[in-house]
């Protein structure tokens, strides 16, 4: 069963993976977003993620939905954790099990993409310099 | 005629407005309107335009009624992942 | 570094996993290919894989290095599993990381199909009716 | 002239020899020479055209010039994943 979660603990990936076993599924597919040491040319030190959680929850469960209806796959979840975050640390998961690769593949990719675009989660770098700053909000007024 | 409804910011909102959550007694019939009130109040920076808009946990457009009671959340650039 | 290898042991995939944590990378996506209960129809009792070991490794790497030169990828690993498989048995692994997603998907689905097209390993399918064969060996003399 | 080469054999060749390898005095001077006496010997329902051949663990042409002591192995169709 799809299932998006929004989730403050760490994310416990082989928790995560077992509960999509299935003997029907020949292919399965994962993405996993870490935190890096750098963006746009910056060096990050940590970040934070917040999200807007009851609105995160439905919009990540249409685009579960979506990923259903668009791709022959069995199941595919997604878990955004939110909080304070170091390097190298777990953001998203997202996994996809099918019966032939190509469409976990496809319907993985299509999951990650919509989630960055369209769920009400936001990120706040902070940076080895000691400046900071929220991802996309850098907007002058009109 | 004023009606009141609860606010509730993230992100950058929550920054410059200083609080995660305001009741508002408004004179604002919609989103646009009382989005355009409280950039003034609390000196946000980022246009309508950059946003989108929630009421009662669920997207809504901009013109959209408000009604007393009812959870208002300006929704910044998201940046998931 | 890239690594492929061939083994006799069931895969031990947080560890795969684990060894691959870079903070310069921001995405990692892994394919496994699970045996699953039936194929073209027929209802599957478990499969048999072997490999030709030597040119399976040296191919793997030939494949491994061509996913390195062709996208923007930090690494890349695959593991293929050979012996007696069960129903729900991880066959194959293979994981990605890379500093944006794009690259990693592209990457990883390039190597599980270079890998199940060019790599000397070859599965015999035991069905639940008695039967058995081959995968792509029902060819009749020219 | 003849060679002596080591044959192994994997997968459906394998079985259809019952053996997983042996040593062959050959007068076959290339791997598809090599191929056509053994498909004889063994019954082999491959074609040549369905396989590929290694020699000393690298693939290699089918006239590939055989030598005293080389490995060969014919590589049926593959099916990894």
């Amino acid at each position: 069963m799809p299932h998006f979660a929004i989730s403050s603990q760490p994310l416990d990936t082989p928790a995560l993976r077992a509960a999509m076993n299935d003997v029907r599924a020949g292919g399965f597919v994962c993405f996993e977003g870490w935190v890096r040491d750098s963006n746009d040319g910056r060096r990050v030190l940590r970040l934070g993620y917040e999200a807007f959680v009851p609105l995160a929850e439905k919009e990540g469960m249409r685009i579960l939905g979506e990923a259903m209806s668009n791709y022959p796959i069995f199941d595919i979840r997604c878990v955004h954790r939110i909080g304070t975050l170091e390097l190298g640390d777990l953001a998203v998961w997202v996994g996809v099990s099918s019966q032939h690769r190509g469409a976990a593949f496809d319907a993985c990719r299509y999951v990650i993409d919509e989630v960055k675009s369209r769920v009400p989660i936001w990120k706040k770098e902070h940076y080895v310099d000691g400046d900071s700053g929220w991802i996309n909000c850098h907007i002058l007024p009109a | 005629m004023t009606r009141t409804v609860t606010v509730q910011y993230f992100a950058l909102l929550r920054e410059q407005a200083r609080r995660t959550e305001e009741q508002i007694a408004t004179a604002a019939g919609t989103p646009a309107a009382l989005y355009a009130e409280l950039r003034v109040r609390h000196g946000f920076t980022l246009p309508e335009r950059a946003l989108k808009v929630a009421v009662n946990d669920e997207f809504a457009p901009w013109d959209h009624a408000l009604h007393e009671g009812d959870r208002v959340v300006f929704i910044p650039p998201v940046a998931g992942g």
